[in-house]
């Protein structure tokens, strides 16, 4: 009998803490899936950050570090200077990485460190109770912004793709999404694509992973991927965003 | 012996780098030695001094208060720092660019016209070592050896051939308080 | 053989021949010299890394990410800088890593001027971060010291896996002396038992400081403190000067030191019989010392360029047998020894 | 004593007003009249100070069952929801106690479990203490509870007045805020609660509301039996 799932070598056999229907565990093993793939397991520093996946480190059988709120990019800076041979995953929420840690993530793309970077963004914050994130829609309701956020007091949400696709230093932004079977497969081919360029030292690469957050948007499961479908997406339009080899760049 | 030495003047005529030969020189002589800038927001144009210590013991404060040694490049440093020299101290003051006299009766006072002398040479820059030589004529404080020697340390690679007219400057500056005023 | 050199960048050449050939920092006056000084050697050296930080909370960060590989690494910043940093201090010490975080003090509070100050004696030996943790602080007096207690601080940082301060004033930062420095020092710290490089032929290596239950929480502070208490019976560090005899004890650390050498000598040329202790680890602090000398003496005096921060130390530990009083300046003025020796005498 | 028509009770309120010693009293008096087995479901989310879970031990001493997040992490600030959740509306074989996080977005934890809901009756009771922020006017507590009841998806079926002022409640104070309770005309009321040690038999007859005589269990870790962030080792004060 053939065996059609297997766990990864990268990821043990501990079960997630997450709450079902959450992105986070799908993502995790597509990780621990590309590690695998490319063979980087024994070279692997895997980054927590605060947030949901604040024990991500749980799961990875490689080294792992806890980071501060928001300063995973400046401590993968420090993890990779240090040992350039390292693979270096910052693994980040909305919270984390596109408020407390705007300018950590917007400096390390800017020196094109030569790290991976995976955003997962769920337009809420999951670890202190679904309040109000970055990349919370307009008239979406949150705990801090009961009444649906205004842009009047709140803003607009942050696209940090675009943003870190405006940099000369990057070398591949791609937003995907896990609503659909391709889109996993989009998802996870993004995130092997960034770990294969980490590896051959082409320099900073992201990939920003929409996902779901049913308990803290108050919807089941599949309630949450249609909210995604009519919601999230239309906002947060899929695709890559930057794909230029840093040589090109130069001029 | 303790030399406490205040070095005053505007920035840019070279009063850190005056104190460094100083230090070094002073060094090269086997002496204990402290320099320490009044690193505040006046280097950045305006007024720049430095305290220096040559000492023949382990130096207390490095911050000179009341020194026994003061060049006053310009009158602002003289108006300043006269009333806090030790009684029995040294003064030198830049005569070119201070027109007023000192008022002081229990010191040594110097006249040296520091930044003429420097301009004869084809650089007014070259002030500090000026002064430098009337400080080792009038005062002695380190030897002309150490000093020459400190020159051709700072003054290598690229800057080696500013050494010769630092030396002539040196020279003028120790020759001029020698003459009879 | 010696040369003249300002401690910023003496304490930065042994920080480098102390092995740490990463720095990661962010400019502020009056500690420029320091990221000057490493941005020109570094990359010159190999594996060096130099990096301008966007912010101290970043420098802090990157310090925590490349030490948790094993390697020496550290920053350095003036009050306000450090001040971000303190999250990551934090951090550090939770996560048991070794780092040097080089504190060169300015005027404050606020933005305050970018004069010598001594103000930040709290923030560095008080906690200043979060949490129940504790920080080595090391307080040079001279040029030399810049870089023997720099290249202590690394020692003591591995040894304990703890995060070390080396704490002056601006005018030591400025000043120059004649230092001597060894061509390299040893650095003999094996960290292959925890230093995240990579899982090869292991179990991986995990660098947190999160322990969810209230027990295990309380288990690893009580850890973290029977290491604190070994730092205070191992590692207390101070210099005493002419206190034999003593009557009169002026306590006072870093550059002020200094000017307290001269002001004893100064009270002594008078009949005064007066003595220094300097301070050299402002935590752990030199108690016992002081606790000794509250027998015989009888006053003590802290002199500080602050408006009055170790003086408390002092106290506690002259646990009230003796009068403790306090001469400060601040806002970039020095005290002069004719000062100390009028505070002095007032007391008499 | 207590008259359970649907197996399902989910508890809400607004923040502080008394939900969870009301959910774990409900749990209790329900294993004390035998209709075990008894289920306790904390979806407090919220807040990690005063939630169910901290009596987990104990109440599973007694034969409780509690449920909560996922097993060891029930002390993280992370929603962590345990998929056992689901499990207690499939199997059907005794009373389940939701004890709800605080206000509207507490509230919003229900709505993920819409379907469970769907499936069989529940209650759906509304704590209601008029001497807190948000409680204080009947259309302040009306407003708040529709907004928990749109969060949760769940309309209200019925309210607990639990007026208090801790240990400064009087009888007066119990009274008067019943009467401020009973301006909230929407909802039926459906019991007085009241702090077994401010009770006396017969004192609360005259009322005509049943009273559900609680006793204290989220106590201040500095009172005896006080609740210590302790968790898995569940630590009592001594």
């Amino acid at each position: 009998m053939q065996k059609v799932f297997e766990r990864p070598k990268s990821l043990n056999d501990r079960p997630f803490h997450y709450c079902p229907g959450c992105g986070h565990g799908i993502v995790h093993r597509m990780i621990a899936e590309a590690i695998d793939e490319l063979g980087l397991q024994d070279r692997t520093v895997f980054i927590s950050p605060v947030g949901c996946s604040v024990f991500a480190y749980w799961y990875f059988e490689t080294d792992n570090v806890q980071a501060a709120h928001g300063r995973a990019p400046a401590v993968g800076t420090g993890i990779k200077r240090a040992n350039p041979d390292s693979i270096v995953i910052s693994y980040q929420g909305d919270g984390d990485l596109a408020s407390s840690g705007t300018a950590e993530i917007i400096h390390a793309a800017a020196r094109g460190e030569n790290f991976t970077v995976i955003f997962i963004n769920n337009a809420i914050y999951g670890m202190t109770g679904g309040q109000m994130a970055p990349t919370t829609l307009v008239g979406q309701a949150t705990s801090t912004s009961p009444y649906g956020r205004d842009p009047k007091f709140a803003g607009y949400p942050i696209h940090v793709s675009e943003m870190l696709a405006t940099l000369k230093a990057p070398r591949y932004i791609e937003r995907t999404s896990l609503n659909n079977v391709a889109n996993l497969t989009r998802t996870k081919r993004a995130i092997k694509k960034a770990l294969d360029m980490q590896n051959k030292g082409e320099g900073f690469t992201f990939v920003e992973v929409l996902a779901p957050c049913p308990t803290n948007w108050g919807l089941d499961p599949n309630e949450s991927i249609d909210w995604m479908e009519s919601n999230l997406i239309p906002e947060y339009p899929l695709g890559v965003y930057r794909d230029v080899k840093t040589a090109e760049v130069k001029s | 012996m303790t030399y406490e030495i205040i070095l005053a003047g505007f920035g840019g005529q070279g009063i850190l780098f005056l104190g460094k030969m100083i230090a070094l020189a002073g060094m090269i002589d086997g002496k204990e030695v402290s320099w320490i800038p009044s690193y505040g927001p006046e280097m950045r144009g305006g007024t720049a001094n430095c305290s220096v210590v040559v000492s023949d013991r382990r130096i207390g404060t490095p911050v000179v208060t009341h020194p026994n040694v003061l060049v006053a490049m310009n009158r602002p440093s003289l108006e300043k720092f006269e009333s806090t020299i030790q009684p029995g101290g040294h003064l030198l003051i830049n005569k070119t660019l201070i027109e007023i006299p000192h008022t002081r009766q229990d010191i040594d006072v110097t006249y040296l016209e520091i930044t003429a002398l420097a301009g004869e040479l084809g650089n007014p820059r070259l002030a500090n070592i000026v002064a430098l030589g009337g400080l080792i004529g009038r005062v002695g404080l380190v030897s002309r050896d150490a000093v020459i020697e400190a020159l051709k340390k700072e003054l290598s690679g690229k800057k080696a051939a500013l050494l010769d007219l630092n030396l002539k400057a040196l020279d003028a500056g120790q020759q001029a308080v020698l003459l009879p005023a | 053989m010696k040369v003249l050199m300002k401690g910023n960048e003496a304490l930065s050449e042994a920080a480098i021949r102390a092995g740490a050939t990463l720095y990661f920092g962010y400019p502020i006056t009056p500690q420029n010299e320091v990221g000057e000084y490493m941005s020109r050697r570094l990359p010159t050296i190999p594996g060096g890394a130099y990096i301008q930080a966007e912010t101290e909370v970043a420098s802090i960060n990157m310090v925590y990410g490349a030490v948790s590989t094993g390697r020496r690494a550290m920053t350095s910043s003036s009050s306000p800088g450090i001040s971000l940093m303190m999250e990551g201090i934090s951090y550090l010490a939770g996560a048991e890593l070794p780092a040097v975080v080089v504190s060169i003090m300015r005027g404050g509070p606020g933005l305050g001027n970018i004069n010598p100050e001594q103000a930040d004696y709290f923030q560095a030996t008080k906690g200043g971060g979060h949490g129940s943790y504790r920080m080595i602080v090391l307080a040079p007096a001279s040029v030399q010291e810049m870089t023997d207690l720099t290249v202590l601080a690394f020692d003591l940082a591995d040894k304990y896996r703890n995060p070390v301060m080396v704490i002056a004033d601006g005018n030591l930062g400025q000043m120059m002396e004649p230092v001597e420095l060894k061509d390299s020092y040893p650095n003999n710290y094996d960290h292959s038992a925890w230093a995240l490089t990579g899982a090869k032929g292991r179990k991986g290596h995990t660098i947190t400081s999160i322990y969810l239950d209230a027990d295990e929480m309380e288990d690893y502070i009580h850890k973290l403190y029977r290491k604190y208490g070994e730092i205070e019976r191992v590692e207390t560090r101070h210099e005493e000067f002419l206190t034999q005899d003593a009557d009169v004890v002026i306590v006072a650390y870093g550059i002020v030191s200094r000017v307290v050498r001269s002001a004893v000598e100064l009270l002594r040329a008078e009949g005064i019989k007066a003595g220094m202790v300097r301070p050299i680890t402002l935590w752990p602090y030199p108690k016992a010392v002081l606790r000794k000398l509250a027998e015989t003496a009888t006053f003590f005096l802290a002199c500080e360029m602050s408006m009055g921060q170790m003086v408390e130390d002092v106290q506690l530990s002259v646990e009230g047998r003796r009068p403790v009083y306090f001469y400060g300046r601040s806002g970039g003025n020095v005290p002069t020894p004719a000062e100390v020796v009028a505070a002095v005498r007032q007391r008499m | 004593m207590i008259r359970l028509g649907p197996r399902l009770t989910v508890i809400s309120g607004a923040f502080g007003t008394g939900k969870t010693e009301i959910a774990i009293n409900l749990a209790l008096q329900l294993h004390a009249e035998g209709r075990d087995p008894v289920t306790l479901v904390d979806l407090d989310i919220v807040n990690l100070y005063f939630r169910s879970r901290q009596k987990a031990y104990e109440l599973e001493q007694l034969g409780i069952r509690v449920i909560s997040s996922v097993e060891g992490m029930e002390n993280a600030d992370l929603p962590a929801l345990s998929p056992e959740i689901n499990a207690c509306f499939d199997r059907k074989d005794g009373p389940v106690v939701f004890d709800l996080g605080g206000s509207d977005l507490g509230g919003t934890v229900a709505a993920y479990l819409h379907r469970g809901f769907a499936s069989e009756p529940s209650h759906h009771w509304l704590v209601v203490n008029p001497y807190r922020p948000f409680n204080q006017t009947a259309e302040a507590t009306v407003e708040m509870a529709e907004r928990i009841a749109a969060r949760a998806r769940l309309p209200i079926t019925g309210m607990i007045a639990n007026p208090h002022l801790i240990n400064e409640t009087t009888p007066e104070i119990i009274r008067e805020g019943l009467a401020r309770v009973r301006e909230v005309t929407r909802y039926p009321l459906m019991y007085l609660s009241v702090m077994e040690e401010f009770y006396v038999p017969g004192a609360f007859d005259d009322l005509g509301v049943p009273v559900m005589v609680i006793s204290k269990q989220m106590k201040q870790p500095w009172e005896p039996g006080g609740i210590m962030m302790a968790g898995r080792r569940g630590k009592r004060c001594p």
